[in-house]
């Protein structure tokens, strides 16, 4: 689960890790308001989740009451959702630092970088120039020790008091990292200010989706999410993606699903929504196939290939599901694996045409949508 | 000979009595391996398919000496799963939990590599050798998918390993060893660490690997190849080749970030250190034949 | 330092654990009157760090209030210097159960140790029946894990809801244990009550005097000393132990200290206050010969043999002191280590007689003891 | 020879630039000992008695190699210092400040084991190898106490230590290495885990430990020697014989509790060892004098 902006701020901030101040507004008449009393000039900054927001022009510098009006008004207007703006004090910037803490799978330790050219993106640099960036690796058992944070702002060449800001911040940066269970958590830029203080210019945390159980409060809202399906589908646990094309997955398999995926384009076809039902969600076939009817598909196609999730657990869902939702698209099954015999005889008993061949069905599926069918 | 576990391996199974424990213990044991206890706190004293059921770890191997652990327990208690497994002197473990907080994969992994112990998993259906011994839930009883033979298997997938295992046979070949390191992005076990194991076994010939973007996997087995550190034949199947960059297609891991863990970028890497790389699953067994040059059968 | 009861059980109840309903009197009314707010039976329990506080009489049940009162007057009268008694509901007892964690040296490990029998002297039962007592070895890094209460647990013969309660309090235990920086926690006994709680009866909390600095708020007030000489040295951070003998020891060096009194025991002599002037408090001679003369000493005796602590800084300090204090006791220096020359001169200089034989010092400070000086 | 540092360890301070530091170094020097480098964060570029500063122990030894680190930092850094020393590769720490946290010192011993790392100290003198080389605080130019020789000792204190190696040297012997493992209840390194080391040194003849009361350091010297670890002729001297029970007297670690850890306990037990015991520290050198049966004199 990211986080917007203002809401890994407000971690940052309750660690102990200086942030602009700032308002969160819903409507251009709040930022406008917030604007003022923060006063002139200061950001607007749409809280959206994609990456690049100051390129789309979804983060606007104003230097007086009416430009900040008619940027709210713009941005709340964008084609990029925005719901709301972080109305934030423009910071005067002697120059920007680059902190995030991540994991390495290879060493099973956590990895603290840092660069002393802030702003930029990291993957980048780590391609062009991975001299500029500086890394501690970090134990969990052991933790974040000081030493790691004084190595850290000597690299960046910080001293006296800018590198005290610093360390305490990397201390901060690795709580919040622990405590909320993080992939990642970036300060990206770190603003050193004309006057000798650092603070958070933007703030991005990524939390565990396997540990949001224990994240108390932590639930994923709609504007987390790029479309309606893909919203509901989380609510079911159901691993969803949006698209736009024209064929429905509904397989089983985080792995099988993907390489469908593939194939489909492959083969010149364009898919309308990646969707697992295997797993634990292998009883759901209803709900998957009544969001893949929301997509109004040309053709459902159905690949699975099951260990715990049994073929004819698979296929009675399928069947319940066809009776009771009636798609007009047709239905591509190809269901293999334990109970696959007890499971073709109801595929067919439903009047579908079972395949075994993962190849085959998406070719067929692939053929039927360009048909035109319907 | 066999990688990871052979039928002399003495088992305890972990969550015997649940659902998914107790049904999987039946198919092990069917399938021929070694498992002598199960824990299952609060349960001590019941039985499992015949399996002596104990409250802990500690008092189980105490009654029964087990070397290797089978986990079937929920994400959140894995981690105690494991600790109290290498408590208790276990090297050899496969956990197949979906879903194991992301700073508990780093700390098993982290435990695992600080006691000279392997983990296998979690989100992973297991390790099997077909015909000798399994810990894990595979339909073994497929024959088109887990006959016995001399490929040795590394998958990052479940259903799909299904898929691309059965193109293998197809192909007239057989599984020697076939280990699932699961589909997180911290996986207890990598695939490189896998290779010195299936480079030692004389009942493999080559190794399929399957994997998918993201992460750096697949990158290692090339480097271990480069390395000379393996030199059987290796064919590699990978997901995701067309998958949408920056979104999270499908295994917690499979991720594109900053333009690394493209497909296109492993299969360049794995290419170069001399491994063919199939564009869909059944080019797995006509690479394997064109490799290997003959059909070597299915007896291991 | 170790903590009274009262403050231990604040501690414990903070992280969960379950306490009897209390409250803290100072004095015989507002005991009398916290007994009758509680109900009878209840429990005065006076707050003073020595152990066997029961075999001593200071811990009463009480049935009615004029019992309350007598035993309060009673306690707050004891020679064992009672200013607090906790007045404690009393709980209907089952059982009892002995928890505690401490520290291992040799493994550098924290220990947990449980039995199933409570209230008794767990070092007595550790000679006598070792194999009632369960243990948890934890390292630190790993921290306390769930398998290892249930362990525990099970070793202890709980089960059910018993074992679930004893978990959350060994969890809770093992935090307090950690956040206050704890040589010992203990729960001795834990109450199995009749209603199938559990309900910690006693609460041991050692902090380590070395991480008193980070933990805000612990100052050892004048109640955790058994002289106001020892707390005055504590507050200077001086070592001091008080006895009631003739010679005061103004030494420097825990061992050499140590192995002091140890021959002045031999020697038939009596010792009538431990004291360490040297590490760093080697400047502090003026301070430290203050205390001393509170015990009206037969003698002072000084021995040293410094490394960081230069000899000729103490002997200046030593002349010092004589010189502002004016002791009518005789002292004997015995000062050894750097800067050796210069201090004999000093010391001569101040009309003392340097020794430079520890053994010959003390024999000479016991016949001055015995000779009847003054 | 000589236990645990000679002259061809190159040694790295940590805290050279504070009064002790700066003191001590110039006296390990001074002796011969080979400082390299020093550390203090923020001052980089200054030099302490020809020793170049660093901010960092990375930064030091990347550009002077050390395999021992002194360490002069307060307590409540000691930790850091010690794994920031471990993190750089460096196995052989002295730390000699008093007042480490418990829990710390716990982390210090554990993290060392685990790295195969020795940590002497805290609150300790340090080591001192008379003649050769030390990492510590001793007054080596004290003949009377620090006079090179053949009997290794290893203590507990500090001014003690003083007292008790006068009378070694008083009767005439001199000593190899003298190794303070320090006052406080966790140590680092404790007395049986150096004895396999005095076993080896060949500059060694006999050992001399100078414990005391708490804890169960003298016990593990007497079962090393039971179990034949160790077979030099040693002589023992315990301070606290007649300390208080149950009250904290001297260091840390210096207290009885429930019965365990008293000077008669560990007097009983080293005599069974077969080690000598002496009642005064003027004892320690006519019992090595006994064991021994002769005066070896003073040249190592």
């Amino acid at each position: 689960m990211k986080l917007h902006e203002h809401e890994a701020k407000e971690v940052f901030a309750k660690a102990g890790i200086p942030v602009p101040r700032s308002f969160l507004a819903l409507d251009a008449a709040a930022a406008s308001q917030a604007a003022t009393t923060i006063g002139f000039p200061c950001v607007l900054k749409s809280q959206v989740l994609m990456g690049g927001r100051g390129k789309a022009g979804l983060i606007r510098l104003v230097k007086d009451a009416p430009a900040a009006q008619e940027a709210a008004l713009e941005l709340f207007a964008s084609p990029h959702g925005v719901h709301k703006l972080l109305v934030e004090e423009a910071v005067a910037i002697e120059r920007e630092i680059y902190l995030s803490i991540t994991v390495d799978p290879v060493a099973a330790e956590a990895v603290v970088l840092a660069c002393a050219q802030g702003g930029v993106e990291i993957e980048e640099l780590a391609a062009t120039a991975p001299e500029k960036i500086f890394r501690e690796s970090v134990s969990l058992s052991e933790g974040f020790l000081p030493f790691r944070a004084r190595n850290l702002c000597m690299s960046l060449g910080l001293s006296g008091d800018l590198a005290k800001q610093a360390a305490a911040i990397l201390d901060a940066l690795w709580k919040c990292f622990r405590a909320n269970d993080a992939e990642l958590v970036e300060i990206n830029p770190l603003f050193v200010t004309k006057s000798g203080t650092l603070i958070a210019g933007d703030g991005k945390l990524l939390i565990d989706d396997s540990s949001l159980f224990r994240q108390a409060g932590r639930e994923a809202g709609r504007d987390y999410y790029d479309s309606d399906a893909a919203f509901e589908a989380a609510k079911e646990g159901i691993p969803y993606l949006q698209f736009d094309g024209d064929i429905s997955l509904m397989c089983a398999g985080a792995g099988l699903t993907t390489v469908v995926y593939d194939l489909i384009v492959d083969e010149g076809g364009t898919v309308a929504n990646y969707l697992e039902f295997g797993g634990p969600n292998y009883r759901k076939a209803v709900r998957a196939m009544e969001l893949c009817l929301k997509n109004d598909p040309k053709v459902i196609l159905i690949v699975t290939f099951g260990t715990i999730a049994r073929a004819d657990v698979m296929a009675e869902g399928i069947t319940d599901a066809i009776a009771r939702l009636k798609p007009k698209c047709p239905i591509i099954p190809c269901i293999r694996g334990t109970g696959e015999d007890k499971a073709v005889e109801m595929l067919r008993a439903a009047g579908l045409e079972p395949l075994f061949d993962t190849e085959e069905a998406v070719r067929k599926a692939v053929a039927l949508a360009k048909g035109g069918y319907r | 000979m066999s990688v990871f576990i052979d039928r002399d391996d003495t088992i305890l199974i972990q969550g015997i009595t649940g659902s998914e424990g107790s049904f999987w213990t039946r198919h092990m044991i069917e399938l021929g391996t070694t498992v002598v206890v199960g824990v299952t706190p609060g349960k001590e004293g019941q039985s499992v398919e015949g399996i002596p059921v104990y409250h802990s770890v500690r008092r189980a191997v105490a009654a029964h000496p087990a070397n290797a652990a089978m986990i079937f327990v929920p994400p959140r208690f894995t981690k105690d799963a494991v600790f109290e497994a290498l408590d208790s002197g276990i090297r050899k473990i496969v956990t197949i939990a979906e879903g194991i907080p992301l700073h508990e994969c780093l700390e098993i992994r982290a435990a695992a590599r600080d006691r000279g112990a392997r983990v296998v998993g979690g989100n992973t259906s297991g390790v099997i050798s077909p015909g000798r011994a399994m810990m894990g839930m595979f339909p073994y009883w497929i024959e088109r998918v887990y006959k016995p033979g001399r490929i040795g298997i590394m998958t990052r997938s479940g259903s799909l390993t299904n898929e691309v295992t059965a193109m293998v046979v197809a192909a007239g070949f057989g599984v020697s060893s076939l280990i699932g390191v699961g589909g997180d992005s911290v996986p207890g076990t990598r695939f490189a660490e896998l290779l010195p194991d299936f480079q030692a076994d004389t009942g493999t010939d080559a190794v399929v690997i399957i994997g998918e973007l993201g992460g750096t996997m697949e990158e290692e087995v090339a480097e271990a190849m480069e390395a000379r550190r393996f030199n059987k034949p290796l064919v590699a199947f990978l997901g995701g080749r067309n998958a949408p960059k920056g979104r999270r297609m499908g295994h917690a891991g499979a991720i594109v970030t900053g333009g690394k863990g493209t497909v296109e970028g492993k299969t360049a890497t794995l290419r170069k250190a001399g491994a063919l790389v199939a564009a869909r699953p059944r080019e797995v067994g006509s690479l394997l034949f064109e490799l290997l040059g003959r059909n070597p059968g299915s007896k291991a």
